[in-house]
């Protein structure tokens, strides 16, 4: 019988996130983030958190509300622009940053959830992300071994879930929700529409449920869009 | 002299006939304006999607169907979602053929720097890390030569690299260049502009072949 | 003494709501039996399902949908199904919360043989290694002793390990045992079955508590 | 505009496979197989084959054809019971045969798709599996060194899929073939419903068509089951 994850909302499903944390947050720009626990880590008042995501947020969404209260010690990112809270923080030395290539980032947190403790790659070869790391060559190629992330809590957006935690994703909006879902100790999904049981055709399901530990619905979900590009309708 | 849409269109006769391209962030994403009618060419963005579309009808536009650059974007027939794990598998795999990016400077061996400018905010490299260290095929699009007036092509890089010995071919406002043998090789002029002016603007060794062909556009 | 349904009964106490279990080819197979009604349990198969069910009614079979016994099977409410590497991910990643499965020797430091005897055919390990590698629960269920008559339960394996100091827990025909500090602990006995008989059949360093309660079945 | 693999049958998906050549062959026991191209690899008579599987098949059916006429030279697999031809062929030395433990191999094959040369696995430490691997601990474990793998070829079986490749598996008889479609550098897809391109949900496609260069739809699966195992219909 399936094993149910369902709690009541946002409270409930960040009940022991504590000070000094390390935390996933998917996401990619403010595209697919786990807004409804971004909004209730920014009410618990959590600090010196360690933040794995691929982006920082804008000044007031996404991890922007988490920097404006100083939550966040240390940033571990692909890419941190368009938000001018985070650079003054950067540059006066409040926030530590670590910047890593976005398919590193990606591949360290499948390997974080899928038990392989390290792999190499061989992006950042020859630029500042290899220093101090180990150097292999395969094929004649020159390879940087890359270690495993997890985190002491995940938190993930899906577009739909179910009680056992399954998890099916909307359009670009996955992105790293997938692999962070699978690097988490405790695994919080967030989800626009909460399915029964069953419901989901198994062969459809993103996320195995096996992967996530708490699930809710949330409600009125802002889903801000970052650049509007668009093109005139055709007469 | 080329305009960023001329070299974007330079760059579209790069492309062949059943190849995945990743375009970057700038004039790599104009390459797309301009690839024939009926060629089948999918279009990898790197946060997820394969067989990328035009930018969407106003009022049609989804938060949760994005570039890498985040613009609301549109899917093609045929399109696919992806986590970014498979994302950069496909890229790191050597799946995709070709990826266009900009830079700040490429040097006659092939290192590329476009990430970082010590003393200035770093925003990060991103995906260009991967796409650099992977793609079999890296073609940079840039202006010849910076804000300043000092060339972008060197015999090394000055600025901190995004990857070593990677770029093949370099697409800028003056020229087509290859790289080999620790040396830019001068393919084609744009129109109107001088092998001297190229070789005033290019600080790395250049070799200019004795017939250097207009571009033709 | 038990019969291999009882061991499998017996091992199903073990088993802890919210639990998900991967289940062995054999005796571990019959676990699933005993899991009381109601209780949050899913069960993995490797080579890619959760939420699996019991066999299908005659002329459901679906060749598309079998367990890692390559054994015709259902899929619960709440199933889903995956690859092979996502599989062994939650494998190796310790997702799954207990793992029961066969074997051949035991030794007193936890190592475990299961898949290789040699001068004989050699079927392969499976996805054996990988499970007790990484699982953090691993519970062996077999006979005490061999055909003929040697115990199971060694002081070192004499066969190729499958994999080196991961057993916690052995239940067998005669007993249950948990091992810790290069001993096996007796925590129970069969019913009807002596602490003498136990001692008898296990060659591994064996530990008696004062007492020895028997199973509750 | 979608670029189109779309082949007339077996015949033409198999072009260019020569003896000596590396296969990936997707599938776990029967489920899942590509049986048309396994029948088309017989038919052409390719020897000196090293074949990657799971599985070796039964005697007539699955790669045991490919056993039955001798064009298998080396099986890398993990578990290769059932199969008479295939344990009178190891036993007498004529056929090489690599056992790995079936998470290394999975994993391995994603490896090899995803340009990942090498990673670290607890699986199969203190085994004669490690034996000449390196080994290294983390986080006081030790785990050792697996290579990716490659073919020339891989044959993957699909529900359904396009003339794009994009494929979508069923069931349990996904299992293998997803990483193996990654790991080709020809893959070959067969699927029971080719579908026009643009049918396919772009969520719930499982391999994107980017890994496939060939696909074709089978005719007549026969889709063999190895143990069937039922309960009697309930009055």
């Amino acid at each position: 019988m399936a094993i149910t994850k369902t709690v009541r909302d946002a409270q409930q499903a960040c009940e022991g996130v504590q000070d000094g944390m390390t935390l996933m947050l998917g996401g990619f720009g403010l595209c697919g983030i786990p807004e409804h626990s971004i909004a209730e880590l920014q009410r618990l008042g959590v600090k010196d958190l360690v933040c794995i995501s691929n982006n920082a947020g804008v000044d007031d969404f996404g991890l922007g509300r988490l920097l404006q209260g100083r939550q966040i010690r240390k940033m571990i990112s692909s890419y941190v622009g368009e938000n001018d809270e985070f650079e003054r923080q950067m540059l006066s030395g409040e926030l530590e940053v670590d910047l890593i290539p976005q398919g590193s980032l990606a591949e360290r947190c499948r390997a974080g959830g899928a038990g392989i403790p390290a792999f190499f790659t061989p992006a950042g070869y020859g630029t500042e992300v290899a220093e101090g790391k180990e150097v292999r060559e395969f094929d004649g190629k020159p390879h940087i071994l890359e270690t495993a992330l997890t985190a002491d809590f995940a938190f993930v957006k899906a577009w739909k879930g179910d009680a056992a935690g399954n998890l099916v994703y909307k359009a670009t909006a996955r992105n790293f929700n997938p692999m962070m879902a699978m690097a988490g100790r405790i695994t919080v999904a967030e989800v626009e529409h909460l399915v029964p049981v069953g419901e989901l055709d198994p062969n459809e399901i993103h996320t195995p449920g096996i992967f996530v530990q708490r699930i809710f619905e949330g409600a009125n979900f802002e889903k801000r869009i970052e650049q509007r590009t668009v093109r005139p309708a055709q007469s | 002299m080329l305009t960023k849409n001329d070299i974007a269109k330079r760059i579209a006769q790069e492309v062949q006939d059943g190849w995945y391209v990743n375009l970057g962030i700038g004039i790599p994403t104009l390459v797309a304006n301009y690839i024939p009618d009926g060629m089948e060419v999918e279009f990898q963005s790197e946060n997820g999607i394969l067989g990328m579309g035009p930018f969407p009808v106003e009022g049609t536009e989804d938060a949760d169907l994005i570039n890498a650059g985040k613009q609301t974007i549109t899917a093609m027939p045929g399109a696919v979602y992806f986590d970014s794990a498979t994302s950069f598998a496909m890229i790191r795999g050597r799946h995709v053929q070709l990826t266009v990016l900009g830079a700040m400077e490429v040097s006659a061996t092939g290192d590329i720097a476009n990430w970082k400018i010590p003393g200035h905010m770093v925003k990060g490299m991103g995906g260009a890390m991967d796409l650099v260290a992977s793609a079999e095929n890296i073609i940079v699009a840039m202006m010849h030569t910076n804000k300043r007036g000092d060339s972008k092509l060197l015999p090394a890089c000055s600025l901190p690299l995004t990857g070593v010995g990677c770029v093949r071919r370099v697409v800028t406002n003056l020229a087509v260049l290859d790289i080999r043998d620790g040396a830019f090789h001068l393919v084609e002029r744009a129109p109107g502009v001088s092998v001297e002016e190229i070789q005033q603007a290019t600080a790395g060794s250049l070799v200019v072949p004795d017939q250097v062909p207009e571009m033709a556009l």
